[in-house]
């Protein structure tokens, strides 16, 4: 994130939400279609007010989460690059379409700002939505490539890299954040725009069959035959990306005798949290993962033969920690802290944990206390 | 150095732009910034207030658990942060609409009649500013060349006169840093 | 004067649609912020200039249109009001 | 002096979180001296909706269920169906009703089911923050019409209740506003003949309110009750849209 | 001998799955001549729905795409919105497009999207074995309607073409039916109007076609048309519905 | 299932849906809200045959799966034992209102059918839902009760007791099948009806406010404390429903070297394969999960100590699987057959797989096979 | 005979609406099952007593009823139909 | 004894009913059973075909990959599961509609003239209990008399002179089997 003088010019204070607005539009995104929801309006609005000078772009705010998934559906079939957000209930809303457009194999970019839960819940930050989004809230066996951002940066070059994936892969892929990024204003360079009309073509969209033969983009296989190639095929797909997007951070991680996971805004708290234990001498490290589908597994195992425990921090009751846990099976022990329903935890209250965790000596299994405001340590594997 | 202030007040008071401006001025100085508004719940009604972190690194978390500078345009502002800002920290308050005193005694209070003096300058709107103002100038967190130059950034497009009366707000406030403190 | 309103300072938002509707002029804003930030409104007995006292008729007009509730009404115990829900005038 | 106006029974006392000059607690109020009047306190469930009125629950001092953005109407139909004792109501922004819950609405008019819904139209998305509405006007400024609606790129304002009155089972579909005394006296009206339809075992009734949003319309509250009359009606006149006999 | 009828160009030569008597494969070759006659094959998109039609695909010559039930509006609308060059239909049963897809079909006719929707009432769920539809009528007995649909507990029938009349952006609206050589004719000149409005950039068209189902209606054939005419048509009379000049 | 010769009267052969249809009237249930899909259409139309009998009933079939589940949000907030049911694609659509219901600790039974996916796919027996069902395809964190029958008597006995569950929890509880186990009919004894007016009082329902306060079922907690307060009741609660749900077939694992895990219709395929394997001389036992959330982890674990390797068969890409590597997390080798998209595998098919496991040495890593029809047996953990 | 018709005996499901439908009375279900289990409809030139000629006008109202497009019409060239979609009749 | 069977048919053959009267006999001799039918693709058309297995012993898979016995009502029913009958099953054909021969000679072929048997018995409807006793009467499955007496079961609630024609057909099927093999 060092830049020279002359990209200085170029930083711009903006909030995350019309950081990934912005990086959109950058990358040849010409059509949205979304709902309202808070706290991720600031996009839409953002793609409202940009969408309005350019006369060949599309904005279309939808009726509901419903309609807006399969209008990227239909927009993606005819070939653009799409994109729809919305926060945690809107997206459960999405889920059968977003189960559609994986199957289809069709490329779009979906953008969940997650908030406290279940239900209605609040406008917090919070993490709860980490399985719907890696392990498949829609029906049957896909998988969305997942983005986890923890800065506005991040937030710009990662949305430029979700249209490229989506595209490459022929396959959705949703940018995972909370309300916290889409608020917070940081000094954001961004990448030079695409011109959409130099994206290469897509040989499998449907625009008029003309020159060519009529195509069919369909999701009914009632051949179980070729349901399961698909199935399998999919697999393939997604042991290529798997091969291929794995991303992490790694902080302060190589002399570290202990190690915590987080990602997204909870990485951030807990970067600090390090920074403060390092500062009273515990060899602590953060490993923060930035594709959570496909998980970063094989860098994280190999962390663990190195380190004697494992502390996953989610602003959640755990979900990612089942990530780690398989990642890790059994190498070091593996514990959990968690602040759900939109709580943001402080940098302050990682470093308790850090400490803690760190002299306590290490029991077989310590009974999950409940630390003050509900949250929870428990050592899990 | 990383400094984190939070600006709170009635929803009207400005003190959103308070923070943005300061955040914009940190940036172009180079610095890191990070500028976190509390975004309203999903229902009306309420305060307002925001978080920003100026630092010399890379910002790890922008939540100020522990601010060092606490700007409250309200009593219920003050109520919200009086136990929060760090031991050794400031708070800047609006003492037009605070009367009430600090119940602690290692953090130091800077009394601003923000309200008092905007309407002096003609311009009720302006108590942001001079609050702002006040606040470089006792923390030097940003230069005030800088804080006035983020003025232009903040008000881009907007009316010349608009942008003038805010600056000689900001100075005004510092002014009365100057002459009182 | 035939009736009375009374508002509440600390329910009143300041709206000022009771004194948009009052037919007699007889409610103002008062200089005094509330609790909440804002302006409430406030019966004003007499004319601010001549200071002779206003005719509020108890028509209910400002309390039917508050949004917060925040005005009770009173009226002189004439006619055949045994309910508060009855009193409340309708136009028809 | 006699107290002549009051707070009604089913109103509790808690100070309202809406805007000033806001609509929906004039709404509240009427709502509240209608269950009064009728005596059904005791058996009457509400259904607040996502919206700025989804905290309704801590104002009406009835039995409330929170429903999910849009779903009020199938949850009232739920209770309404296994309790039919019951007094249902649902309390719906017009975006609730008649952009994402489009279908549920349409459905239990269509199926008479016995529950009365209460239609805040304010022509905006109060609780999101100044979105387009279904109800949008044409040319209105909102937060996603940054040029005012422009209907070729973002459709026309939706006559929900227009619909609704097709509505088989639909009984009786009327349009009233807050933006005066007058009107609101009109609005009380409605409302107790759409519950009285609801307690007759008649079928579906429904009251559309205009209401002023002084906040996303960026207006004073003044300002506001004066666009309704003059903008508002004129889209969406306020009229008796259905009434079986 | 000269042939004076034989298949459209636009449907190719697979056999339908279709039951004996249906009326989808009828109303297929209608769009399929209307296409050819426009001479518009080789930029139309289909959307099929998810009901008997599902297959459609297999049939049209012409670019395809599968919607999730019920959302054919809302496809056929990001289809035709990143691409208004392309000319876009729908292709849904009563279930799909006025049950599940209620919302989505009300609000693209009121948005005016660029869109015809061929709509196919055959007052039941055809494809998922018989149970009742919305447009199911009074009395008429399906899996799950075992005594007949009773209005009191299953709702009554609905009438979304009349609803959609009401849509500001609806430009033309029919119902037609496939009954007879008479209204298969009527209904092709109907197809081929509302491919026109589209055509015309005007706005939202709709063909809502009586359409047997011998199957599910438990009659042969011959007996299906017969009830098309003379029971279904007295509760969906065939008529202009709307029609914008 | 043994039975007496009085019972054998009693003894009914009828297919899954109306067995789950027949128990659940007999458990009280007296509202059903549904939409049609194939294949659980069966169940909606024997629950609209018996209302149709029965004058305090509720059979509506609703205009959409949103509305329906929204339906059951409301009866059941009204006191009622309620049922829903469908399958993938219509259960993807009910995930918003099934983490509402969840949220607001609401008793409700949800029958999905399975199908191959994803997308609209086919309606042949698959178990791609997995993650669905027991992660929460909802958002944030909450977790149903999964049963999950194999025989047409268990969907007696298991509907019986998935209401008397969700009542006792005040959680959703979803009974998980698929088209083979709704369409199959098997001789089935039903337990005694049980008279609604007879169940236990719930103090929490909303039926007029009539002598006491009036109540509040809701689900916005914009109050992040008690939001997280919530989320912490409620791991609470699925750590007693975990204590005291969990259940598990074990069949012919005393002696085992090998264990094949598999749940549902897959399990009857491999229990039909582990005879065969035995018939061979194989030791081979089948671990059945009878409850997929809370998992049967901990029997499961003492398993592996036991065993060399454990297969798990899926007629999905691999969902449950994860949850066996959490279990056994290192204890053992865990491998993966799958036959996903709605192919039905033979038991002759998994007795090969049975031999093929257990006669080839032990390498650290077999590549991922792919059998004919695309099936795969890999070597996961 | 100024038309006739040929029925696709695969094709045709024996669904009888032609038959129904046919102003002459000229199609008649045949007596073998085709690969798909129907009894399909076949055009007949001759009435089965009278073994008189039919009249068979190439009206085509059979194939457009005909569900499963299994008919093909034929007629005498006379009027200027140059287009097989021209030529479908219209009763308006 | 675990036995395994597959009807086969056009739609509107009655094969459903065979399965599910074999399945209820099975029963109604405290046998364990399960009946599996092919349930109809999501879409129209097709042929239909149920799988029933009998056993003395619980019954893992109700799926029969190889099958003891398959009653082929067509040719596209024989076609389709020649391959799959075990060695040393047997294949019963509709004669009346099935002129090719199987070529396999490791099954038993019984052919059976269900059309022409049924219209003797002046209802063409009843050709799937025609085929049923045939069926019984070769494999013995079940008994003649469980057989008869689940007609009642499976016929409940219909009229007397139904269950009658249908328990004459089966007698009918076993009788043509005692002639003719
Ligand atoms: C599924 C879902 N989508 C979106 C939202 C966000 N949301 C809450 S209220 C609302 C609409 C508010 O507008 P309206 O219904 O008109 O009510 P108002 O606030 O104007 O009274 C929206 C979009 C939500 N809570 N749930
Ligand atoms: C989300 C979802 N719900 C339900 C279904 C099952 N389903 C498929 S088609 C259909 C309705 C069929 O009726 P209709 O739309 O009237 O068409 P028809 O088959 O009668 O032509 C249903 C309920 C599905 N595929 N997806
Ligand atoms: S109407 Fe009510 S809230 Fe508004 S100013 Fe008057 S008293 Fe205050
Ligand atoms: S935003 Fe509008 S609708 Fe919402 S409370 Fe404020 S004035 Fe009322
Ligand atoms: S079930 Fe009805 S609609 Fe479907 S193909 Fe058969 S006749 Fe046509
Ligand atoms: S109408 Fe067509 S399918 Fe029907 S019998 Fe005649 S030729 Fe055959």
């Amino acid at each position: 994130m060092s830049e020279t003088k002359e990209k200085k010019k170029d930083k711009k204070l903006m909030r995350g939400s019309h950081v990934l607005g912005e990086a959109a539009i950058r990358a040849g995104c010409r059509a949205y279609f979304g709902y309202p929801i808070t706290p991720q309006n600031e996009l839409p609005e953002y793609m409202a007010e940009q969408f309005a000078q350019m006369p060949d772009a599309v904005f279309l705010q939808a009726e509901s989460e419903l309609a807006s998934i399969n209008m990227v559906m239909g927009a993606s079939i005819a070939g653009a690059r799409v994109m729809t957000s919305s926060s945690s209930p809107g997206i459960s809303l999405k889920q059968e379409g977003i189960s559609y457009i994986a199957g289809m194999e069709l490329p779009a970019v979906i953008v969940n700002m997650m908030r406290g839960g279940p239900g209605l819940g609040n406008i917090a930050p919070a993490q709860g939505d980490y399985f719907q989004a890696t392990k498949g809230g829609g029906h049957g066996d896909y998988r969305l490539i997942v983005l986890a951002p923890a800065y506005g940066q991040e937030i710009a070059d990662m949305t430029r890299q979700a249209f490229d994936l989506a595209d490459k892969y022929r396959n959705p892929v949703m940018i995972l954040g909370d309300g916290m990024l889409g608020q917070m204003m940081e000094p954001v360079v961004f990448p030079d725009p695409i011109d959409p009309a130099q994206l290469p073509a897509k040989p499998w969209t449907l625009t008029g069959c003309k020159g060519r033969p009529s195509r069919i983009i369909r999701s009914l296989w009632l051949d179980v035959n070729r349901e399961e190639e698909l199935n399998w095929r999919l697999v393939r797909k997604y042991e290529a990306i798997t091969a291929e997007v794995v991303d992490q951070e790694m902080y302060l991680a190589e002399d570290a005798e202990l190690i915590i996971v987080a990602y997204g805004t909870a990485a951030r708290i807990a970067k600090g949290g390090v920074q403060r234990a390092r500062a009273m001498g515990i060899k602590v490290g953060l490993f923060r993962p930035k594709t959570l589908w496909p998980y970063p597994s094989e860098p994280l195992a190999r962390l663990a033969d190195q380190v004697d425990e494992i502390i996953v921090f989610e602003m959640s009751t755990g979900q990612m920690v089942e990530d780690v846990r398989l990642a890790v099976e059994g190498r070091c022990r593996v514990s959990f802290y968690g602040r759900p329903g939109g709580v943001v935890a402080t940098p302050e209250e990682i470093s308790r944990v850090i400490s803690s965790t760190h002299h306590r000596a290490h029991p077989k299994k310590v009974a999950g206390g409940r630390a003050s405001g509900g949250s929870r340590l428990t050592v899990v594997g | 150095m990383l400094l984190k202030s939070v600006f709170s007040g009635f929803g009207g008071q400005g003190v959103l732009m308070m923070g943005y401006a300061l955040a914009v001025a940190g940036m172009e100085e180079d610095k890191h910034v990070t500028y976190l508004p509390a975004y309203g719940a999903e229902v009306r009604g309420g305060t307002a207030n925001c978080t920003v972190v100026v630092s010399d690194e890379e910002i790890a978390s922008p939540i100020a658990s522990s601010p060092e500078f606490v700007v409250a345009m309200n009593y219920p502002s003050m109520a919200k942060y009086q136990n929060m800002v760090k031991s050794g920290g400031i708070m800047f308050l609006n003492s037009d609409l605070i009367t009430e005193t600090l119940p602690r005694d290692d953090v130091k209070v800077v009394l601003v009649p923000a309200n008092t003096l905007a309407h002096e300058m003609g311009n009720d709107r302006v108590l942001n500013m001079i609050m702002l103002g006040a606040m470089v100038r006792v923390t030097g967190i940003v230069s005030e060349e800088s804080l006035s130059q983020a003025i232009e950034t903040v008000l881009e497009g907007k009316k010349r006169s608009l942008v003038e009366i805010n600056q000689k707000a900001l100075a005004k406030g510092a002014e009365y840093i100057a002459a009182h403190n | 004067m035939k009736g009375k309103i009374e508002i509440d300072q600390e329910l009143c938002k300041g709206c000022g649609l009771c004194i948009q509707v009052c037919p007699k002029k007889q409610i103002e804003f008062s200089d005094a912020l509330n609790k909440k930030g804002y302006y409430p409104a406030s019966f004003k007995e007499r004319d601010r200039k001549t200071t002779e006292k206003l005719e509020c008729t108890g028509c209910a007009l400002c309390a039917i249109q508050c949004p917060d509730v925040a005005i009770e009404v009173y009226r002189e115990e004439k006619e055949q009001s045994t309910t508060a829900k009855k009193a409340a005038p309708t136009d028809e | 002096m006699k107290k002549v106006f009051a707070r009604p029974e089913s109103l509790k006392l808690t100070p309202f979180h809406y805007c000033p000059g806001c609509g929906h607690s004039i709404i509240h109020r009427l709502v509240s001296e209608v269950i009064d009047e009728l005596g059904i306190r005791e058996r009457t469930v509400g259904v607040p909706p996502a919206g700025c009125a989804v905290l309704a629950y801590n104002y009406f001092d009835v039995d409330m269920a929170e429903a999910p953005h849009g779903r009020a109407a199938a949850v009232a139909t739920g209770i309404k169906r296994v309790r039919p004792d019951l007094v249902a109501f649902s309390y719906q922004g017009d975006g609730d009703i008649a952009a994402i819950g489009t279908a549920e609405t349409i459905h239990a008019a269509n199926r008479g089911e016995r529950i009365t819904a209460i239609f805040v139209n304010n022509a905006v998305y109060g609780m999101t923050g100044g979105q387009m509405a279904p109800t949008t006007i044409s040319g209105q400024v909102t937060t996603t019409t940054p040029l005012g609606r422009a209907p070729l790129r973002d459709g026309y304002p939706l006559d929900l209740s227009e619909m609704l009155g097709i509505a088989a089972g639909s009984v009786y579909i009327e349009r009233t506003s807050v933006s005066s005394p007058k009107w609101i006296n009109k609005t009380k009206k409605a409302i107790r003949k759409a519950f009285m339809v609801q307690l007759e075992d008649r079928g579906f009734s429904l009251v559309e309110i205009l209401s002023p949003c002084p906040t996303n319309w960026k207006m004073t509250p003044v300002q506001s009750i004066r666009w309704v009359e003059e903008t508002m009606m004129t889209i969406f006149p306020p009229k008796v849209i259905k009434d079986v006999a």
